[in-house]
């Protein structure tokens, strides 16, 4: 095993954890990520062979298949975001690969975001101060790609009342981590 | 603006980068062209007052190419494809 | 006395008594007063200066249309210019100051121009200040500019912050007066998701200005009642103190709500406004209407309000700006505000009727068929001159004069998408058009409705219509229904200096005068004599100019035309539009992986597109940048150093396409380069000029990675999802950015083999025969972790760029530093790396300016002719390909101790320096510690066949002149054997 | 009528009487020598010069609605000559001594105020270009100044140098850019032309023309069909819809950019600032508006009016490179087409029609190259050659691959 300690994206050693009123916002670093992008002609096969690591159908546009050990977030046409436990799946590319076989594309995506989740009271109102999704007709299991203060995002519903999750680009943690904070002190 | 995304429903069109007119699509031959034709592609355009299909980005989003069917007087949008399927379908497969 | 011009009753909290200054004089009013209303209750009338012949003004309105009555609140930083007292809500603390005024308010020295009115009619200035033609701006327009302006800015940064926020609904309801109140709970009820948004603080609109009533009982009872019902309901949203600013295309509507302006300063964490951005597919117009006045010689004295103002600041704030007070009306409306000033026990002097039929009255004088002509007083108004009905003259003496000249319906949002109101010959006024914004209604006063019961049952019918609601509209409350009947009356006849737009100072003469001239359509009225460009931007005048304009040219006011009304309805602080999007945060902060190692190192930051990137990396003793950044250089050279390259874009190339597709994509060819290895790759744009450069990896047969420039990134990827989707749709290739995911470091220098093999495990052989020049492998390193290492060199030197994800970099670049100390390994920065690939003759951003071609660039022969790449046939056009070619060159001076600047032009050695002699210029420049003197990059004519040539660099904004001669541009191992060993 | 201090002066003691129309209303004609198609600061400025210089009769300038209603009424009034090609820098150097003497030429007060342009820069890439250009600008004869951060801060000690994103690292004036009173321009030349004998048809829309074996021979108007020996159109943002009546396509796009203006202040800003790292310019009026723009919205318009993403986008540059007007108030909004060339540069140039010339391609600045444009137009209708400054604004040069292309940018308009 291998020496190098990791740093998470806000540049500590462990996740930050931020409370204002009844809003919690966590730094979330335990998350594996790949993306799976069906070859051309393979499409329907790729699907395939997805929900039987999903143990459903892939998601449809602005869905999102939240399960474990896999869960999936559509992220274009014949394209999807998975993630599982980073414990389990560091090498989440190379076990997709396995499962996927040559009927996609997968990029090992781990690294190239940050995660922040939103859990408690409040959430449509610090929301709706970052990006022009409606929270107020968001349902659990919808992801959508938005833009927050310039950083394109996606947004997952959990629970439209407790819990969200943001990713946003991993160089821009510290600058998507502030907007959020901003906007639940503003809010709440 | 707002842009009927037909994956992802209306979205706001701050979400997109704008390229400009979908013949843009329509490269010429490389066996065939002349150098008129490569001109003619490249920077003439009928600038139309009145409807317009364009391309638009959605680098906000889920990174595809849109042709949208916008008119340039009143800016309504009456038709959004997938720029891939109008490609396709005005024969650029392979 | 304090507050000796208020009334009883009204919506104020008596019991809260707020303390506030104006012109640093203590007032006192109460809570739910404005400015203006607190004024008025204390007996002060002038409240502000005009802006051309400053004279003295007091407020004409009780709302956001007011012309006259704006000043400067608050104070140091948060003052506030140009604010409307008629709006701005007190508050325990509030200080205010009047403006354009000097030294006083009371004696305005500049008043004096009112004297030469003569002189400063409409378009006096387009006429004369041109002789001598120097005297312009050396004289006349300081002095005018001196004169320009009405507030000023503190000059200091705003410390206030401001929000910007998103919000959906179904209907969107823009104003809460009865119309807007009787919609949303139309729609409300029915369960719709609706925002009700009001400018006011208090919901109700004239509901609350009047003494009507609605199912018997007090209107503003009904309003309080309604509002409290939907503020109960969770699908409802009230947005009180919140303007709809504009209506933008497709439903998009921009609201602004003064979050803290009601406050002394803005609670912690909290905005001063929001702009609000509300996603509208149904919008519903109950912007309601504006009293118009009418112009009479000097109508502008403080004092002479709209009748509805008066009867507002009476009934709503318990406020009069005099105990005894005379109206001038065309209408019944005028007479409202007669009684209800009576009932207030307020003495009506007289009501001064155009209408020769007007109604009688016994509680006071009623002037039929009379005019007034003229009034008097120097601060303010002490009595009016009336012209009777036979022609007799009588003064009366009065200290307000309420003026009614009917009704204008507010169409200003209609417009915004550059639909015409029509003209309504039965209201004598524009109502809403045919082309409103799509999804746009309009209700009550605002479509003509003038009366309570036409504004009810109109807001009712328009919320189930826009919302598609089956089954019968509920009955309305029960509420007057008066009959409406305007006969336009917009100036007494013979008048001269009588204002029309009271803050620019425009008269009915000033638009004669500019009939007279020519300028008759009303684009040209308004922008030669300023007429509705002041901040009320016409609300009260704009009518009032154009009915003028239209009896002179003998046509009907719609045949003259409207003005076109434009966002925002009302001023709006520019704060507010940039909301948090503001200092540090103006665009977001990249930070690379090593960014809090190179921190503790000391190391100097610079900004890269969002990036920010270590620039060089100071040690103890180093006083100047060249010191740390020649070290870097020499110490890369001799031995080792490291580089944060992760900045450079990486984008993921894969499928069974993937070659054929960077083939079209790269002017040079890619589809033999085998697996394992890396090429540089040139892309041109379709115009066949350079667009970026960069290398491709082909990690497996079907997988390559691609690096992009730093600053190219975004616009590359964008380019090759471009190609891919619309100009190759069914090649099997699929793009993904990585740029983020991977920590990339160059390890460059003679020793940089020794360190790598320190961190690269045994398993992997990276010796030069097993790794030569331009290999690439997926590969681990420290013991199992999986990184991916390059053959690659900017530098020149023997290098390597070495990627681990990007949570390791950190480690990574310490594990570096720590195993390289027996080489005394060397971080480097930008500036090092500049350095470098300068004296290499690598093209870089500078290079690659967007104008330059691959034969500029020296690498003419890299176009394939063999395969169509992106670019390749235009880049054959015959002005990209003439014989004497700009072509990148190198430059030194020929005496060493000499500097060279990038962006200076080259030129002969002898003869003329101008524009017709440039030969070239420089692109890039730096000191070569490696040469021991500056050298250049640049483009020159023919440049290949002029290597030795001597020429002269010249900069003239730099002040530099320097002998140099043309060199290659590769300066430092020009056979490239370093990278190769 | 002339204009002058005296004339005033008897004005204002007889009461306004003697004051005549600015300019005739007179009703067509059957035939022209030359019709200029557009009332705006070009087309006026043209039928200006080709009477006053080029000594030409006969001219009508055509309007399809009042004159001076474009874009010279609906921009940011800035003039400067600070560009850095060949191609372009001696015509705007040409514009700005023109725009010097342009009272005095048209005895009308256009307000011409130098009271200088300076564009801030924020990195060193940055600040070699701005060094390329200011060296060109010398090398053809304008005037250019490198300041460096020192001199920015005392001239400018308002700008945000505390908190600055991107940090301002010097910037490169020029003195004798600045403002003038954008529709006085117009008039002003429509008095003159007018004076000259120039007839100004305002209300009169161009439907058609009339071309035979390759020849135009007039226009069909809202008021008639209108012959001329030579037909020269300046209708900028209108150009794509114009010459398509004659069948021709351009390499232009029709794109709308915004503009705003804030309520009057007391004087505040000393000349025209650009935020090099934003889309942001300002300059104040004399009337003390804050005057400022930014980026076009980016997509093809012919409305004429812009949306939000932009707006805010403007004044997000502005809070951060000028954090004390917050609390300063937008008043107005608007915009105006403009014909964004290829290349962003202009074009001025016979078509492939006999008679038919065109001038167009201006992109967001025509306005300072109004009398440049007007006098190069008027040269080459009267003529047939291109003045000496606008022998590179020819159609071919796309062919020819001779872009003049001072960002950089490529085929791509709204990058322009």
């Amino acid at each position: 095993m291998h020496d190098l300690s990791p740093l998470t994206p806000l540049g500590g050693t462990a996740p930050q954890i931020d409370t204002v009123a009844d809003l919690t916002c966590t730094e979330q670093c335990d998350l594996a990520l790949a993306s799976v992008a069906a070859r051309l002609g393979q499409e329907k096969a790729c699907a395939a062979a997805l929900q039987k690591l999903l143990g459903a159908a892939p998601p449809v546009a602005g869905k999102a298949h939240l399960a474990a050990p896999y869960s999936a977030v559509w992220a274009g046409p014949d394209q999807w975001m998975l993630g599982a436990d980073f414990a389990t799946h560091e090498d989440i590319a190379a076990q997709l690969k396995a499962a996927l076989k040559d009927t996609a594309s997968i990029t090992e995506q781990t690294d190239a975001w940050c995660c922040f989740d939103l859990s408690g009271e409040g959430i449509a109102a610090v929301m709706e101060l970052l990006c022009p999704v409606n929270m107020r007709a968001l349902a659990s299991g919808d992801a959508t790609r938005t833009t927050i203060h310039h950083l394109g995002c996606f947004v997952i519903c959990g629970d439209p009342n407790g819990f969200v999750r943001i990713l946003g680009p991993r160089a821009s943690a510290g600058s998507l981590h502030h907007a959020i904070l901003t906007a639940m002190r503003s809010a709440l | 603006m707002i842009i009927n995304h037909p994956l992802l429903g209306p979205r706001d069109s701050a979400e997109f980068t704008y390229k400009g007119d979908a013949n843009l699509i329509n490269r010429p031959d490389p066996e065939t062209a002349s150098p008129q034709d490569w001109h003619d592609y490249a920077y003439l355009r009928d600038n139309p007052a009145g409807p317009h299909r364009e391309l638009w980005f959605h680098d906000g989003g889920d990174r595809s190419w849109l042709v949208v069917t916008r008119n340039t007087l009143t800016h309504e949008i009456t038709a959004v494809e997938l720029a891939r399927d109008v490609a396709r379908a005005e024969g650029r497969s392979k | 006395m304090t507050q000796k011009n208020r009334l009883s009753g009204g919506q104020i909290g008596r019991d809260t008594t707020l303390k506030f200054t104006f012109d640093g004089k203590q007032y006192q009013g109460h809570q739910g007063d404005t400015l203006a209303s607190a004024l008025l209750a204390n007996n002060v009338r002038l409240m502000g200066r005009s802006f051309k012949y400053h004279r003295p003004r007091g407020p004409l309105t009780a709302g956001s249309e007011e012309p006259n009555a704006i000043v400067e609140l608050r104070g140091g930083a948060r003052q506030e210019p140009n604010t409307r007292a008629t709006t701005a809500e007190l508050y325990n603390g509030l200080t205010a100051k009047s403006q354009n005024r000097w030294p006083s308010l009371a004696f305005d020295a500049m008043a004096i121009n009112d004297r030469f009115s003569n002189f400063l009619t409409a378009g006096f200035y387009y006429k004369t200040f041109m002789w001598p033609a120097a005297f312009w701006e050396k004289l006349y327009e300081p002095i005018i500019r001196k004169a320009a302006g009405l507030g000023s800015l503190s000059m200091k940064p705003d410390p206030d912050a401001y929000d910007k926020g998103f919000r959906h609904c179904d209907l969107l309801v823009i104003g809460a007066g009865p119309a807007g109140l009787m919609a949303a709970l139309t729609a409300g009820r029915a369960g719709k998701e609706v925002i009700l948004a009001d400018e006011d603080f208090r919901m109700g609109g004239r509901l609350n200005s009047e003494t009507l009533h609605i199912d018997d009982a007090p209107a503003t009872d009904w309003a309080a009642q309604s509002v409290a019902e939907l503020s109960a309901l969770p699908n409802v949203r009230l947005m009180p103190r919140t303007t709809v600013i504009g209506a933008f295309d497709h439903g998009i509507y921009g609201a602004v709500e003064r979050v803290s302006d009601h406050l002394h300063t803005p609670d912690p964490g909290k905005p001063r406004q929001t702009l609000w951005r509300i996603y509208a597919p149904r919008t519903l117009l109950c912007a309601g209407a504006t009293e118009r006045p009418i112009a009479f010689d000097n109508n502008d004295r403080p004092g002479v309000m709209l009748a509805s103002a008066i009867r507002s600041y009476a009934n709503r704030w318990a406020a009069t700006p005099a105990q005894r007070i005379a109206v001038f009306t065309n209408n019944d409306d005028g007479h409202r505000t007669a009684q209800d000033l009576l009932a207030k026990g307020v003495k009506i002097a007289a009501v001064v009727d155009t209408r020769p039929d007007a109604p009688r009255a016994d509680a006071y004088e009623v002037l039929r068929g009379a005019q007034v002509i003229d009034t008097k007083g120097r601060l303010g108004l002490t009595f009016a001159e009336v012209k009777l009905a036979d022609g007799t003259l009588r003064t009366i003496e009065c200290g307000a004069l309420g003026v009614s000249g009917g009704w204008n319906p507010n169409v200003h949002l209609t417009c915004h998408q550059r639909g015409r109101p029509t003209w309504d010959d039965s209201l004598a006024a524009f109502v809403p058009g045919g082309t409103l914004p799509p999804g746009m209604s309009v209700a009550g006063a605002a479509i003509g409705a003038l009366s309570t019961h036409g504004a009810l049952t109109t807001g009712a019918a328009a919320a189930k219509k826009a919302l598609g609601l089956k089954g019968r509209t509920p009955a309305t409350p029960k509420a007057e229904d008066a009959p409406v009947s305007q006969t336009p009356f917009w100036y007494v006849e013979g008048c001269s200096r009588a204002w029309l737009d009271q803050q620019n100072d425009v008269t009915v003469k000033d638009v004669k005068l500019s009939h007279q001239e020519g300028f008759r359509s009303v684009e040209h009225l308004k922008r030669y004599t300023t007429l509705g460009m002041a901040t009320d931007q016409g609300k009260t005048s704009n009518m009032g100019g154009l009915a003028i304009m239209a009896e002179l040219a003998g046509k009907a006011i719609p045949e003259v035309g409207t003005t076109i009304f434009r966002p925002p309805y009302t001023p709006t602080a520019i704060g507010a539009f940039a909301g948090r999007i503001r200092g540090m945060e103006f665009h977001p902060t990249r930070l690379t992986p090593s960014h809090y190692w190179a921190k503790e190192r000391g190391a100097v930051f610079v900004e890269v597109g969002n990036w920010l990137r270590a620039q060089w990396f100071p040690i103890e003793g180093e006083t100047h940048w060249r010191e740390s950044v020649d070290r870097e250089v020499t110490a890369t050279r001799n031995s080792v150093g490291v580089c944060d390259c992760t900045t450079l874009g990486k984008i993921d190339v894969q499928g069974t396409d993937a070659a054929a597709f960077l083939n079209k994509l790269y002017c040079n060819g890619f589809a033999k380069l085998a697996v394992g290895k890396t090429r540089y790759g040139l892309m041109l744009r379709e115009d066949g000029i350079a667009m970026d450069d960069g290398t491709a990896a082909r990690l497996e047969e079907d997988h390559f990675v691609v690096t992009t420039t730093t600053a190219n990134a975004a616009r590359v990827y964008q380019h090759m999802e471009f190609v891919r989707q619309c100009l190759f749709p069914d090649m099997d290739v699929q793009l993904i950015s990585t740029t983020e995911g991977w920590a990339q470091y160059a390890v460059a220098g003679p020793n940089s083999r020794k360190l790598l093999q320190k961190v690269v495990d045994p398993a992997f052989d990276i010796s030069n025969e097993g790794f030569p020049f331009m290999a690439c492998a997926n590969i681990t390193i420290c013991g199992g972790l999986r990184a991916r290492l390059f053959r690659i060199s900017f530098s020149g030197e023997l290098a390597f760029e070495i990627a681990v994800p990007s949570r390791y970099g950190d480690a990574l670049m310490r594990k570096l530093m720590s195993e390289g100390a027996e080489f005394d390994v060397t971080p480097y920065g930008t500036e090092a790396l500049g350095v470098m690939r300068i004296e290499k003759g690598h093209a870089a951003g500078n290079e690659l300016n967007g104008t330059t071609t691959a034969l500029n660039l020296g690498m003419g022969r890299m176009v394939s002719k063999a395969k169509d790449s992106i670019g390749s046939k235009l880049s054959e056009r015959p002005g990209l390909n003439e014989a004497d070619a700009l072509i990148q060159v190198g430059v030194k001076p020929v005496d060493p101790s000499k500097a060279i600047t990038a962006g200076g032009h080259l030129m002969a050695e002898t003869g003329p320096v101008n524009a017709a002699h440039d030969q070239g210029y420089i692109t890039s420049a730096a000191y070569s510690p490696s040469l021991g003197h500056m050298i250049g990059l640049g483009f020159l004519k023919n440049g290949a066949e002029r290597l030795g040539e001597r020429m002269r660099l010249v900069s003239p904004v730099t002040r530099l002149t320097v002998e140099v001669e043309i060199a290659s541009a590769h300066f430092v191992d020009p056979e490239g054997e370093r990278l190769r060993a | 009528m002339r204009y002058s201090g005296f004339k005033v002066i008897k004005e204002a003691l007889s009461g306004h009487k003697g004051w005549t129309p600015a300019w005739r209303e007179p009703e067509p004609q059957s035939h022209y020598d030359i019709i200029i198609i557009g009332g705006g600061g070009h087309g006026l400025a043209t039928a200006h010069y080709l009477a006053k210089v080029f000594g030409q009769k006969k001219i009508a300038v055509i309007e399809k609605g009042w004159i001076g209603g474009g874009n010279v009424g609906r921009n940011t009034t800035i003039i400067r000559s600070n560009y850095l090609l060949d191609g372009n820098e001696p015509f705007y150097e040409f514009s700005l001594k023109l725009w010097e003497g342009l009272e005095q030429d048209l005895n009308y007060n256009a307000m011409v105020s130098q009271r200088g342009i300076m564009n801030l820069i924020h990195s060193d890439a940055q600040r070699d270009a701005f060094i390329r250009r200011g060296n060109a600008m010398k090398l053809n004869g304008a005037d250019a100044e490198y300041l460096d951060l020192d001199a920015i801060k005392r001239e400018y000690p308002f700008l945000n140098f505390n908190d600055a994103r991107f940090p301002i690292k010097g910037g490169l004036a020029q003195r004798r850019g600045g403002t003038v009173r954008h529709d006085a321009v117009a008039w002003g030349y429509a008095r003159s032309a007018d004076q000259h004998g120039v007839d100004i048809l305002q209300n009169c829309e161009v439907t058609g023309f009339k071309i035979e074996q390759g020849k135009c021979l007039g226009v069909e108007t809202t008021k008639g069909f209108i012959g001329a020996g030579k037909i020269g159109c300046a209708v900028a943002g209108s150009s794509g819809r114009l010459m398509s009546k004659a069948g021709m396509r351009l390499p232009i796009e029709s794109h709308v950019l915004q503009a705003f203006v804030s309520e009057g202040l007391k004087p505040v800003l000393p000349g025209v600032i650009t935020f090099g790292a934003g889309h942001f310019y300002v300059s104040q009026s004399d009337k003390g508006g804050l005057v400022f723009g930014g980026d076009i919205d980016g997509y093809n318009s012919y409305a004429q009016r812009g949306n939000l993403p932009v707006v805010e986008d403007v004044c997000e540059g502005g809070m951060a490179i000028m954090p004390m007007i917050g609390r300063a108030r937008l008043l107005r909004m608007w915009g105006g087409i403009m014909d964004m060339s290829m290349d962003g540069s202009p074009i001025i140039d016979r078509t492939h029609i006999d008679g038919l010339y065109f001038n167009g391609g201006w992109c967001y600045g025509g306005f300072k190259a109004t009398p440049a444009s007007g006098y190069a137009f008027a040269h080459l209708l009267a003529t047939d050659t291109p003045h000496d400054t606008a022998t590179a604004y020819r159609f071919n040069r796309f062919e020819t691959g001779h872009m003049i292309d001072e960002k950089g940018m490529g085929n791509q308009p709204n990058l322009h």
